[in-house]
């Protein structure tokens, strides 16, 4: 119901929402530091791919940066100590946001421990062959830190036959309450511009773009601002819309070309990489540092001192929400953004590496509330929020009656990336998303029984 | 469909009876529905229509019967075909004889009477096996449970959409008649309403037949 | 003949075609002859039946008629319906009264209606040269709505004498024949049609219009032929 | 519009007096093979052939048996003959075009004994169209035939997805759908004729 | 796990906001949309309107509340869509209706054309269009006997037909009509009047509504603005009014054009009967209306184009209603041949 859209001038791709952004809250708030927790736990499997190996034993003196795992295999990435302290154990049921229970290295702080940090080595980039670079984005332990939390290095290496031609890096920030990722294009421009010349040697791109949501023009400006004249890396707005962040729309928008159904993309020659994650590898690569923290947007309305958070990867959400103060009312603790992330069962489950926020929900939230579910009543909403231009409606419909196999086969349900635009505005308030979840799951379990 | 399919049936009460309920062509079988819609507009089409129906049965699946030794299996479809337009002709000419005007109510539906399923089925699977006399006693069951539909029809909808039945006036004068009653969607709205009763009737006997079975399950 | 009956048997052994040509022919055979004595026996009846039907229209549209004959009129000429096989035309019936004086034209005429095609037979009267009544022959209007043009008094009294005089030069009709709108009837060559059924009763009086505008002239001219026709 | 006209006449085979909805004709097929799309499509292409055969031979017989005075033999000669032109057709079919007849195969032999089909013979004899008339008509019956079981099918597949109450699942259901496509269809009454 | 948490943390999945705009609410703002044309209707027809209205309403709501019970549904009356319903085929009827044929087809509206399918959005035609359908097949000579607005006495007394006692013939009205019409005017709608006269009501009347019709079918401006609310709150879609208007005008300005004698100009078209009201509160009922751009694109075209052909060359002098459900009949049809290519589909596979 684009009757608006006709007139918009700024780059964008077809359907999605426009959810209330809510980042006033938090956006103007310069990144603070967070003191250590007392107790950290870093779970081994805090990224996509295989587990990391444990290096350390309990009892082992750990450093701020040492490397206390390693990878454990070419989807895997290392891991680093966030504090200097003690590995009090390797605890193997330790819950984390995803919900599964992972094993976990647990560390006792030293108190007044500094936060420097006190391992790594200068290198040279220049000097750097590329396969040194991938090897060295592997080593410190960088996984994308938009949310997916995949091993970076893996991006870099395009499989036989393919090539990246173009970067793009991902600004755009489209779920409502976070700010981290605005706030690092604002407080560490070199940083970033640092990391996306790394990773351009490291692939071979011959121009970088950089996606930024026009709400945060400021951030916009502050990126050009750097750039020289003719520079191969360019900063673009795009329209404010949720999922703008999503890699398949933000290429559609910026480049106008679709990564084919089922495929990645770099079939169509385009690697995509969150600011946060070029910031981080700008900084930490020249050092040959590990990744130890990131920052992590607390807010919602749950919250007493909302604000970017510079956090230890493996600081406990119970630490983070002491800090930042929750108020009465808050019942619903989200890890991620709203449309997309997960309540938590429990506070005990630790900031890893893929956390962009957590936003905390009062009870009798407006936009909150229970509501009853109807039947579908096929008003399309869904089908025009859609990105992928699926067909929700249909595919609910037949979640409704089992016939899983084929929503697969005859409605697409895999191209489904779950961004949640369909349940947003479903006036019956049916949990379309959630349907397709379980309903891919059940078809994968299906499969493999097949197999079997 | 019919329960005994190649021996030789005895005739009883049953063979008779099966075609008024139990295997009812047109509420159980949702067989012949063709006529069965277009002619009851009125009863008196019914009735006509029905009895023209039972004749063409009963009178096929008789010689189908008598013949039923004598005729090849690759071409029985054919020769019950013969037969029955056979029937059917001399009933059409015999309705025309009896008024015309009856006749040209009942249209092309008294020729379509050939390739009524009814008909053809029950050469098919009943008289081309069974002796002449369990025949032509399941033929006139099957004829009767025929008419009887056409006729279930055929009130509902003359009553509610002319006021009358077999013209004879029943509601008082003003009664203002539902046309639609005897316009096509009437003719399916009432055998779909007719379905519906009876699977409700069906549905809800057997939630009580559960009922009871649970109460003795548990008193035992 | 048993001979081939046995090649046959050792080539098919399951389906002698022989047997299957045996029951068909016989089959067919005894339809035929049931078929044919069913014919011989209805036919005499069923034409009788028809007889009547024609007739009862024709009187109903023509009052007053004793007797009819069938002709085939067209622009080629007038001839008898049981006559010569190969002449062409629409058919009409001459109506005679007692003594075999021409008592008016009964002819058929169809339209469009609200749900299909309206058939009638409707009286032409070459005296007063006008229109002396209708009957419906096959409809499928609207049960209490079309369908009263089968019947409503009041709209079948325009019928009773319906203005369809011919212009000068004898070619058509002088007033063309109109339905117009429920009580709005001024002249005598016009319909009133029924109040709710305006298309069913405009159908009608189209349908009159356009077989007179044909037909009437060709009367006129043949109007002697006719005029002999029951005794010559 | 003519009501002779071979536009009127298949205006009015297809939409106004459809077969299905307005003659209840060929009944079986429409509620038996109506609950898929395929489906319906591949029997609605397969009625519109067998209908243009039918017709065609009906034609034919009938230039014969009114030639010979035979016309009591009609029924009987309707049904045998439209069931061998069909049988032979569909011969030729599989022969010619292996693919068309994999669409249609099954579905013939279902259609030459039904009432539409004999139906469609016997209403052109009566309505004494000429050869294009008949043409006419049984492309309109068979065009009118495909409209109302497509309308059909896509329905079904619609309700599939329903909660359907437990008595109005199955044959009543395609009755009172059937019945409520035949009063969407009321409104074509009339179609084509002029009403000025 | 812990219980030292003091606060209850609820689990749920993503996608934790929510637009704030429910099924319930959607109904509730078509119903706020369809009160101005009610209170226009009844300004212009009286109490007979009045009645029609609330007596359509009452039968919705019962039968609804019956079938939810006879099949062990919670009761569905709640959501409002039942008055949508019985508001819109009171809209529809003419002014002097009988009020037991009114509860006939508030009957069938809900029983056949809603609760037989499942209830809210399982129904494959449009339920008040369905209850129409079968009253005016039903009652063919009621539902095309119109009266005038207007007359004096509107508000204390009913039209005679009005009260037809239970399954009675109502009385004929034509005495009333010449005793309370003004001058000359005999009820005829626009459309009749055009279609068998060749008498064109000038589109002013049609806009305020001034002229004879269906209780709420008079005043194409009221209509067009209600609906323009619902449009603009995006609780209906738009595109839908547009393809049936664009369909209208694209038929019958090039027949206007060839002959003004006979047939009307498009605004006449657009203005006159119900298709004002069918084209912004029946079309766009969701439930029976295909959900994709090109679908509903199409969905509208066919419903104008059908609409001017019935007019002008059916037997009807009215085909807003019929086309809107042969139109539903079609919808799952254009929905299957209208399904959008999705991102990064293939061309190949797309054209394959
Ligand atoms: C619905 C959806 C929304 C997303 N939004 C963003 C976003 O706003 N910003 C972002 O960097 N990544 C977003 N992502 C993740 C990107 O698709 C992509 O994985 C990421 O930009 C890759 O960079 P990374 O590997 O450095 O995290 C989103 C993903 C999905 C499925
Ligand atoms: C279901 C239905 C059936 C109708 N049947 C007929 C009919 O058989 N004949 C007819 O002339 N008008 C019929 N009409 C009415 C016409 O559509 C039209 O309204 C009427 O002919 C106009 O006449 P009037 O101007 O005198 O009111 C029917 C209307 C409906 C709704
Ligand atoms: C003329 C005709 C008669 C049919 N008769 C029957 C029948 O007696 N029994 C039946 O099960 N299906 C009958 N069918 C339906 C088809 O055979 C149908 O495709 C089949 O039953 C579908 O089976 P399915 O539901 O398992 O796919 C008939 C179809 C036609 C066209
Ligand atoms: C914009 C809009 C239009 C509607 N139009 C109708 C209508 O014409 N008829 C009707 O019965 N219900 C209508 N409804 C209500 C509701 O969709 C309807 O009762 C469902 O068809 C019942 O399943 C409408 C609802 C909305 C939101
Ligand atoms: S969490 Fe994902 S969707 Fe949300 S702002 Fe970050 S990248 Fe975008
Ligand atoms: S969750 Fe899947 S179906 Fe829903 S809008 Fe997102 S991509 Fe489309
Ligand atoms: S938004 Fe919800 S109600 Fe609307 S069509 Fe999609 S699933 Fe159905
Ligand atoms: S369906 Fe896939 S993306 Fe969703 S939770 Fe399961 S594994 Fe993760
Ligand atoms: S009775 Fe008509 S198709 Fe079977």
């Amino acid at each position: 119901m684009g009757l608006f859209n006709l007139f918009r001038r700024t780059k964008t791709f077809k359907h999605g929402v426009h959810p209330m952004a809510h980042k006033e809250q938090t956006a103007h708030l310069a990144i603070k530091r967070l003191p250590f927790a007392p107790k950290m736990v870093i779970p081994l499997a805090q990224h996509i791919g295989a587990p990391a190996v444990p290096l350390v034993k309990p009892g082992q003196e750990v450093v701020r940066g040492e490397p206390i795992a390693e990878a454990g295999g070419f989807v895997s990435v290392p891991m680093h100590a966030p504090v200097t302290g003690i590995v009090r154990s390797i605890d193997h049921l330790v819950p984390t946001a995803a919900g599964p229970k992972t094993p976990a290295i647990i560390i006792d702080t030293y108190e007044a421990s500094t936060q420097e940090v006190l391992y790594g080595l200068e290198q040279d980039l220049e000097q750097l062959p590329r396969e040194a670079l991938i090897s060295a984005v592997q080593a410190s332990g960088m996984v994308g830190l938009g949310g997916a939390a995949f091993p970076s290095h893996v991006k870099l290496l395009p499989p036989e036959g393919k090539v990246i031609e173009t970067l793009i890096i991902n600004g755009c920030e489209c779920e409502p309450y976070l700010t981290c990722d605005h706030r690092v294009m604002l407080e560490q421009t070199d940083k970033l511009l640092a990391g996306i010349r790394t990773i351009m040697r490291a692939t071979g791109a011959k121009r970088a773009i950089i996606g930024v949501e026009d709400n945060k023009l400021d951030a916009v400006n502050a990126i050009r601002a750097k750039l020289p004249e003719g520079s191969e890396i360019s900063c673009e707005a795009v329209e404010t819309k949720y999922p703008q962040g999503a890699e398949k729309m933000l290429i559609k928008s910026l480049l106008n070309k679709e990564v084919p159904s089922g495929g990645l993309p770099v079939d169509i020659g385009v690697a995509v990489y969150n600011v946060g994650t070029m910031a981080q590898l700008g900084e930490l690569i020249p050092q040959s540092r590990g990744l130890i923290e990131r920052v992590v947007t607390v807010s919602g309305p749950g919250v007493c001192r909302p604000g970017n958070y510079l956090v230890p990867i493996g600081t406990p959400l119970r630490f983070l929400m002491e800090q930042a103060g929750s108020s009465s009312d808050a019942n619903e603790v989200i890890v991620g953004g709203p449309m997309m992330g997960m309540t938590v069962a429990s506070l005990d489950v630790p900031v890893t590496k893929g956390v962009s926020g957590v936003v905390v929900f009062e009870k009798e939230n407006e936009d909150q509330k229970d509501r009853p579910v109807y039947p579908c009543i096929k008003c399309g909403a869904c089908l025009d929020a859609c990105p992928i231009n699926l067909n929700p409606s249909m595919l609910g419909q037949l979640a409704s009656v089992r016939q899983y196999e084929v929503m697969e086969s005859d409605y697409h349900l895999n191209d489904c990336f779950e961004c949640g635009c369909c349940s947003y505005v479903c006036p019956s308030n049916i949990p379309l998303t959630q349907y397709f979840r379980i309903a891919k799951a059940l078809n994968r379990e299906t499969k493999a029984s097949a197999a079997a | 469909m019919s329960a005994l399919p190649n021996q030789q049936e005895t005739v009883t009460l049953d063979t008779f009876m099966r075609g008024l309920w139990e295997e009812n062509p047109v509420f159980v079988m949702l067989l012949g529905l063709c006529p069965v819609l277009a002619v009851t507009n009125s009863t008196m089409n019914a009735i006509a229509m029905g009895l023209a129906t039972l004749f063409v049965l009963v009178a096929s699946s008789t010689l189908v019967s008598l013949l039923r030794k004598m005729i090849p299996k690759q071409v029985r479809i054919a020769t019950y075909i013969i037969i029955i337009a056979t029937f059917v002709t001399i009933v059409d000419y015999v309705i025309q004889a009896i008024s015309l005007d009856l006749y040209n109510a009942l249209g092309a539906f008294i020729q379509l009477i050939v390739v009524n399923c009814v008909i053809l089925g029950r050469a098919e699977a009943y008289a081309s096996k069974q002796k002449v006399g369990a025949a032509i006693v399941n033929a006139v069951g099957m004829g009767v449970g025929f008419t009887i539909a056409l006729l279930c029809l055929g009130t509902v909808r003359e009553l509610l959409g002319a006021g009358t039945i077999l013209g004879f006036q029943i509601f008082s004068n003003n009664f203002e008649p539902w046309v639609v009653m005897i316009l096509p969607p009437g003719g399916f709205f009432v055998l779909g309403a007719w379905l519906l009763l009876f699977e409700y009737l069906k549905q809800r006997k057997e939630q009580k037949l559960l009922a009871a079975e649970g109460a003795t399950a548990n008193g035992s | 003949m048993s001979s081939a009956e046995k090649v046959q048997a050792h080539l098919q052994p399951q389906t002698p075609s022989f047997a299957m040509l045996r029951t068909l022919g016989g089959v067919a055979m005894l339809s035929g002859l049931l078929v044919v004595l069913a014919f011989q026996f209805t036919k005499p009846i069923i034409e009788e039946n028809k007889r009547i039907a024609i007739e009862k229209a024709v009187s109903h549209v023509i009052p007053g008629v004793v007797s009819k004959k069938d002709f085939l009129l067209s622009a080629e000429g007038l001839f008898p319906a049981d006559g010569d096989k190969t002449a062409k035309g629409e058919k009409i019936y001459a109506a005679y009264g007692a003594n075999g004086e021409l008592k008016g034209i009964a002819l058929e005429a169809a339209a469009t209606g609200y749900q299909d095609v309206i058939r009638i037979l409707y009286g032409y009267n070459q005296d007063c040269q006008c229109v002396t009544g209708i009957k419906i022959l096959k409809m499928a209007e609207t049960p209490g709505l079309g369908d009263k043009i089968a019947f409503d008094p009041d709209f079948l009294k325009n019928f009773e004498a319906l203005d369809a005089r011919l212009n000068g030069q004898k070619s058509g009709l002088e007033n063309a024949i109109v339905t117009v709108k429920h009580g709005s009837k001024r002249e005598q060559w016009q319909i009133d049609s029924i109040s709710g059924a305006t298309i069913s009763s405009k159908a009608i009086g189209r349908m009159i219009n356009e077989s007179g505008q044909r037909m009437f002239p060709l009367i006129i001219k043949h109007l002697d032929a006719l005029r002999i026709g029951q005794k010559g | 519009m003519d009501p002779n006209s071979l536009t009127f006449i298949f205006l009015n085979a297809a939409l106004i007096n459809n077969f299905v909805l307005a003659l209840f004709l060929g009944l079986c097929p429409f509620l038996g093979v109506s609950a898929k799309k395929e489906t319906a499509w591949n029997m609605g292409l397969a009625t519109m052939f067998v209908m243009l055969v039918s017709s065609i031979s009906a034609y034919g017989i009938n230039w014969i048996l009114v030639k010979f005075d035979i016309e009591f033999l009609r029924l009987i000669c309707y049904i045998a003959v439209i069931a061998s032109a069909v049988q032979l057709v569909e011969m030729a079919v599989k022969k010619f075009s292996p693919s068309l007849f994999r669409a249609l195969g099954i579905f013939l032999p279902l259609i030459t004994t039904n009432c539409a089909i004999l139906g469609l013979a016997l209403f052109q004899t009566f309505r004494e169209y000429d050869f294009l008339q008949s043409l006419a008509f049984s492309t309109g019956a068979g065009v009118g035939f495909t409209i109302a079981l497509m309308l059909m099918a896509g329905l079904r597949e619609k309700l599939e997805l329903a909660k359907l109450p437990s008595v109005s699942q199955g044959a009543a259901m395609s009755l009172m759908l059937a019945g409520l496509l035949s009063l969407a269809f009321m409104g074509f009454a009339g179609l084509g004729g002029s009403h000025a | 796990m812990s219980k030292k948490q003091k606060k209850v943390v609820e689990i749920r999945t993503s996608r934790h906001l929510k637009k704030a705009i429910s099924v319930e609410q959607i109904m509730r703002n078509v119903v706020y949309a369809l009160l101005p044309v009610c209170a226009w209707s009844v300004y212009q027809f009286g109490i007979s309107a009045l009645a029609l209205i609330l007596v359509t309403t009452l039968t919705c709501i019962l039968t609804e509340s019956l079938f939810c019970r006879l099949s062990g549904r919670p009761n569905s009356v709640g959501d409002y869509s039942v008055v949508i319903t019985a508001l819109l085929l009171a809209l529809t009827l003419p002014p002097g209706f009988p009020l037991w044929m009114a509860v006939v087809a508030g009957f069938i509206a809900i029983g056949l054309g809603k609760s037989l399918f499942g209830g809210l959005g399982f129904n494959v035609m449009n339920p008040a269009l369905v209850g129409r359908a079968f009253v005016q097949a039903a009652f063919p000579v009621a539902i095309t006997t119109w009266t005038p607005g207007f007359v004096t006495g509107r508000f204390v007394e009913f039209i005679p037909s009005t009260l037809a006692i239970p399954f009675m013939s109502p009385a004929n009205t034509d005495v009333w009509v010449r005793q309370h019409a003004l001058d000359g005017f005999t009820g005829a709608t626009p459309l009749a009047l055009q279609k068998f006269e060749h008498v064109t009501v000038s589109t002013v009347d049609l806009l305020t509504g001034t002229v004879a019709g269906s209780v709420g079918e008079t005043s194409a401006l009221l209509i067009f603005v209600c609906g323009l609310y619902l449009a603009f709150r995006k609780m209906m879609d738009w595109r839908i009014p547009a393809a049936i208007f664009f369909g209208v005008a694209v038929i019958s300005w090039p027949l206007y054009l060839m002959n003004s004698a006979i047939y009307p100009s498009p605004l006449f078209m657009l203005f006159s009967g119900g298709l004002m009201l069918g084209a912004m509160f029946m079309a766009t009922d969701m439930v029976v209306s295909p959900m994709t751009t090109r679908g509903v694109l199409l969905y509208g075209l066919v419903i104008g184009v059908l609409t001017v052909l019935i007019r002008l060359f059916g037997g009807l002098t009215e085909g807003v209603m019929y086309a809107i459900l042969v139109a539903n009949a079609l919808s799952p049809l254009i929905a299957s041949v209208t399904q959008p290519r999705i991102y990064g589909e293939q061309k190949q596979e797309a054209e394959s």
